[in-house]
């Protein structure tokens, strides 16, 4: 087993590997950017190395300066959690060939399936069905138009090279597809290099659904289960869980769909851990869409309902060990359910809220885990995603985990920056979710009706606020010396701005 | 003479509970045998799931801040981030409802609109469509 | 199902029942002493009420007061927590004639099993074995002399009424019968109002292992496996864990002790949760101890590897539900382990430390679970019991479950005050716990032998601290412009005191 | 003139390392590439499982201390809960080691030896044998 490996990224994900790291008595080696020196991962590994300032390009994107950190402080091992260089194959190749273990797929894994119209063609090769849509990737519209008035409208135009919704456009009459082709495809060509663009028949409110496989280096393979993605926001995730209401109820789908995955994965030469995404109708038939060749954001809810570390899953298989069980040993027990905290405003529009963190109280007690990269006093940068922690739950029935998911909500207190907790709220309480009647445009369709945010406060609670507010001039005053500090630091900039 | 406390622009009379301050600005309320938790951030408070600004006028200090000039009943709207100017919706001497949204600000890819905290008339508007602004720059206020 | 429950208890175990309150949507009532106005339990509960002065024989033993706050409020039931009056029969009685579900067994089941003497009747008559003794309490030593004489030294004198360690006495040697007899029945009539005493069999070198136990009210009964407990200081558990380790190397041990526990139990009419208590030799042989009639502390390790949650099932079965699985549908999975996080001082021979928390970091992450009565801020008042919280891990295996306790107890961090996490690291790292082969001295014969609580620091690590202070001293002179305020409040009194 | 940190009674160099102030009274330490979290209450200091006592001699302020008669250099051994005194182990004068016990209090039900913090001659005793304390009460003093 390695003795000491370093972690490529940031946040909570980094946190949450120094975590498996420190059981398994491997030293942790944090990187961090200048707007990062103290960042809850720096205080919590073994050693940390600066690596550049704070813009990704030059920090955590930044590949020479990594492999440099990870030679001098001597690491066997790199792991490159989710997002940064996770997916990026020069960068598995380059670990390699500096000596260090890539704790993840081969390269050409990671490069077969960045392709999207390849890894279409490796999961049709495999048997897995796929949405009907053009073989490659083209430069011209000609070709798209003449598929999507067989396949009829709507049709959806997706970049080859593609990821985060870039180049991806949704095209509902033929009287725009020219131009939609045009700006996906100029889109795709700023953000990738490569204006090449496919098109697929468009499956509508379909659930996501995906399989997390396992495959070690000496050909045996295997898949935790599904999760279900269906919430999500502008085609993010926001809510995960496991196993998914929709396999549950369709007799035999969670087998065909992970046989489907592990068939997919084999085609590439695939080891270690990767998620296999599908799109699923609820009549039961499954699509598949694209294959992630990373740790996910939302491995925690399979780690509950399986009992299994996923990390130290794949710091074994990295270090070359056989996979410890077969499928028939893998079972999923009860249900869990992920929330993904993020520092921004449901109120308007989403808008992030970075800032400091002026008080934090964490959800606990039973079923509760919190993965985190805060603290209080901490200063969420503008730099990088703003995600703040995830919060999981797990309960022996999906109705149950809702419940506790609610009740851990409610003790989740960030104070000084605004977070999307109401949110969670707001979906968790639908009875469309409670059924679990749900597909990926469900959340913006609620968002489009509208979501009321704020609950509708009584007399009697304004005049609680009245009595505290009351209550904390004083205590302002008596600690402070002065009679009012109540104003936030951007209020109180304002005011200096407008005396001058 | 006893301070006057609004409560989301509202005149509000605190109520009579029992009252301790536990963690800073966090505050365990007894009321008639329930149990309710304050959290003050700023200038806003959250009990439960509502969130409250509130603003405390002291009948001493007012009689000091008369004097500077109108100062007084002034609310400013400022940005919360680095960000860019792309709409300005009112105009200078407007009445304006409060929430009503005045400047939508670009930042981090997002467009936020800024809102009237309170309900009055606009006195200024410091920025110009297409201007940067820094975190804190006032772009606009109220009488 | 309740729609609103009173808790007479307080710190964690008022919390965790909260917590599962909430989960239901059921309303919960704290009650609190003057020590307590400002506890965990107030803030979190929907509804507190005040039940008299700090001390527990004026407030949370104060029968009277706590059933008034009960028709006060208009709840429906109570929960009695452990502890206080969890079993006192007198209690349970009262809470049914005043109206109120007492949840928890019936009174009659209480008192029987109060009764150390008819316990070990109805365990007898039930099948369980027993450790040789007397079959009744003795006023005077002269027949359990003769026992003691035929069954050989070493014996247990125990009170009748017993628990707590009080009239208890090992005699080794025939020499200090009669004296240790007369000193086991005075300390017995002074703390129980009984001065009856019954002589047993001493079983040396054993486990401790229990048996969760659970009744509905229509006669079903089954067990929730076992929990061993053998480490403990001065008869009281420090460390509990599921399952067993000596029940999981020994064929047929838990069925055997279930079925034991489980018709003992049934002897008394019982119902609602419960744990029998044996005594086990490494030979698997084991023998009746007690009934505990309550939740016990302990019980997360089981909910951590049934995945039920023991409380939700309490008052379910308060309520009048069946219980809503069989023994074949109970199933344990991976590996649990739980600490009592003290306020006290092992390097100073485990003196209490209550004072002002003023710093604290609690531990999260894959597999933990802190159910914590405690914040920042927090006085822990001298007043009560001096456990802040439990700290509980589960994992896949227990050496894993180990590891994972070890870096999570490295994460906690609770300033201000002293707490026994070094314990903690020392048992756990111990190559003789590591292996599971431990009794109910081991623990006591670890410190006879010596554990050194803190580790020897080398120069760096003080060059680290030289500086820090350093840092501190600017950093406390810049913010209440004084040079030097770092001694701890009562260090301050002490300077004033010797200034006058 | 710099400041002299005594850690654990003894003089000690501060080591050279990069150090934020995380949380209040929380540090993080970056020395030579390794992470250290240190956290400060009141005189202590805890890094790791490690756990010093620290003393600053600011050598300005120690002019001034010098005139308040013998102040700088005496420790004082305080109760730390309310208690009763069981046992004195020390006289006056004697000469003590660090860590040797001087007295013994007892508190809900235990008996807790408090120890000398450092070397140095028993300066004086403050109670007796029998003697109820209350908390922070000066129980000894060394010189």
């Amino acid at each position: 087993m390695f003795r000491k490996v370093l972690i490529a990224n940031r946040g909570e994900i980094a946190l949450r590997i120094i975590r498996t790291l420190r059981e398994m008595g491997i030293a942790s080696v944090a990187v961090y950017s200048d707007a990062d020196r103290a960042a809850l991962h720096v205080r919590k590994a073994d050693e940390a190395a600066h690596i550049g300032p704070a813009p990704s390009r030059e920090s955590y994107l930044n590949i020479d300066r990594i492999l440099e950190a990870a030679k001098k402080h001597g690491v066997d091992a790199i792991h490159p959690g989710y997002g940064f260089l996770s997916e990026n194959a020069r960068f598995a190749h380059a670990c390699v060939d500096a000596g260090f273990t890539f704790i993840g797929p081969p390269a050409s894994a990671i490069a077969a399936m960045g392709s999207k119209t390849e890894a279409r063609r490796l999961a049709k090769s495999g048997g897995a069905p796929i949405a009907p849509g053009t073989e490659e990737g083209l430069e011209s519209p000609g070709e798209a138009l003449r598929f999507a008035r067989d396949a009829g409208f709507p049709v959806m135009l997706k970049a080859v090279a593609g990821g985060g919704g870039k180049g991806m456009r949704r095209v509902d009459r033929e009287a725009d597809f020219v131009s939609s082709f045009e700006s996906a495809s100029s889109e795709a060509l700023r953000a990738f290099g490569d204006g090449r663009v496919y098109v697929e028949k468009l499956i509508e409110n379909a659930h996501h659904v995906e399989i997390q496989v396992f495959g070690d280096q000496h050909g045996n393979m295997i898949h935790l289960g599904e999760r279900e993605c269906s919430i999500q926001r502008r085609h993010q995730k926001v809510i995960e869980e496991s196993p998914s209401p929709l396999v549950v109820k369709t007799p035999g789908m969670r087998e065909r769909m992970g046989e489907a995955a592990i068939r997919a994965a084999r085609e590439a030469g695939y080891f270690n851990a990767g998620t296999v995404e599908f799109l699923a109708e609820n009549s039961g038939q499954f699509y598949f869409l694209e294959m992630n060749t990373r740790l996910q954001v939302e491995h925690p809810v399979t780690e509950l309902v399986t009992g299994l570390d996923v990390v130290r899953l794949q710091m074994e298989i990295a270090a070359g060990t056989k996979l410890p069980f077969t499928q028939e040993e893998i079972a999923l027990r009860g249900a869990a359910i992920e929330c993904r905290i993020y520092a921004e405003d449901p109120g308007n529009n989403f808008f992030p809220s970075p800032g400091k963190i002026t008080q934090l109280s964490e959800p606990a007690g039973p079923g509760v885990r919190v993965d985190s990269g805060i603290y209080a006093g901490w200063t969420v940068p503008l730099d990088y995603d703003p995600m703040l922690s995830k919060l999981i739950v797990w309960s022996d029935a999906r109705d149950r985990a809702i419940d506790r998911m609610l009740r851990a909500l409610g003790e989740y207190h960030v104070g000084g920056i605004r977070t999307n907790i109401s949110l969670f709220e707001a979906v968790l309480n639908d009875a469309g979710f409670r059924a679990g009647e749900i597909h990926t445009n469900y959340l913006d369709e609620m968002l489009r009706r509208g979501i009321s945010f704020e609950k509708p406060a009584d007399e009697e609670v304004k005049r609680i606020a009245a009595l505290v507010a009351l209550r904390q001039q004083t205590e302002t005053a008596a600690t402070a010396g002065v009679a009012s500090s109540n104003g936030s630091k951007w209020i109180a900039i304002g005011r200096d701005a407008l005396l001058q | 003479m006893r301070s006057v406390i609004r409560v989301d622009g509202e005149i509000v009379e605190p109520a009579n509970a029992d009252v301790v301050e536990t963690e800073p600005g966090v505050y365990s309320v007894l009321l008639d045998g329930r149990s309710f938790e304050a959290r003050v951030a700023g200038a806003e408070i959250a009990i439960g799931g509502h969130r409250f600004s509130f603003e405390i006028e002291d009948p001493r200090a007012w009689k000091r801040s008369v004097g500077a000039a109108g100062a007084h009943g002034r609310a400013v709207i400022s940005a919360p981030m680095p960000g860019k100017v792309v709409r300005i919706l009112v105009e200078a001497d407007e009445q304006v409802e409060a929430g009503q949204g005045m400047v939508v600000v670009e930042a981090m890819k997002m467009q936020n609109e800024m809102k009237a905290p309170r309900a009055g008339r606009v006195a200024s508007i410091a920025v110009h469509e297409g201007d940067s602004v820094v975190a804190g720059a006032v772009l606009a206020s109220i009488e």
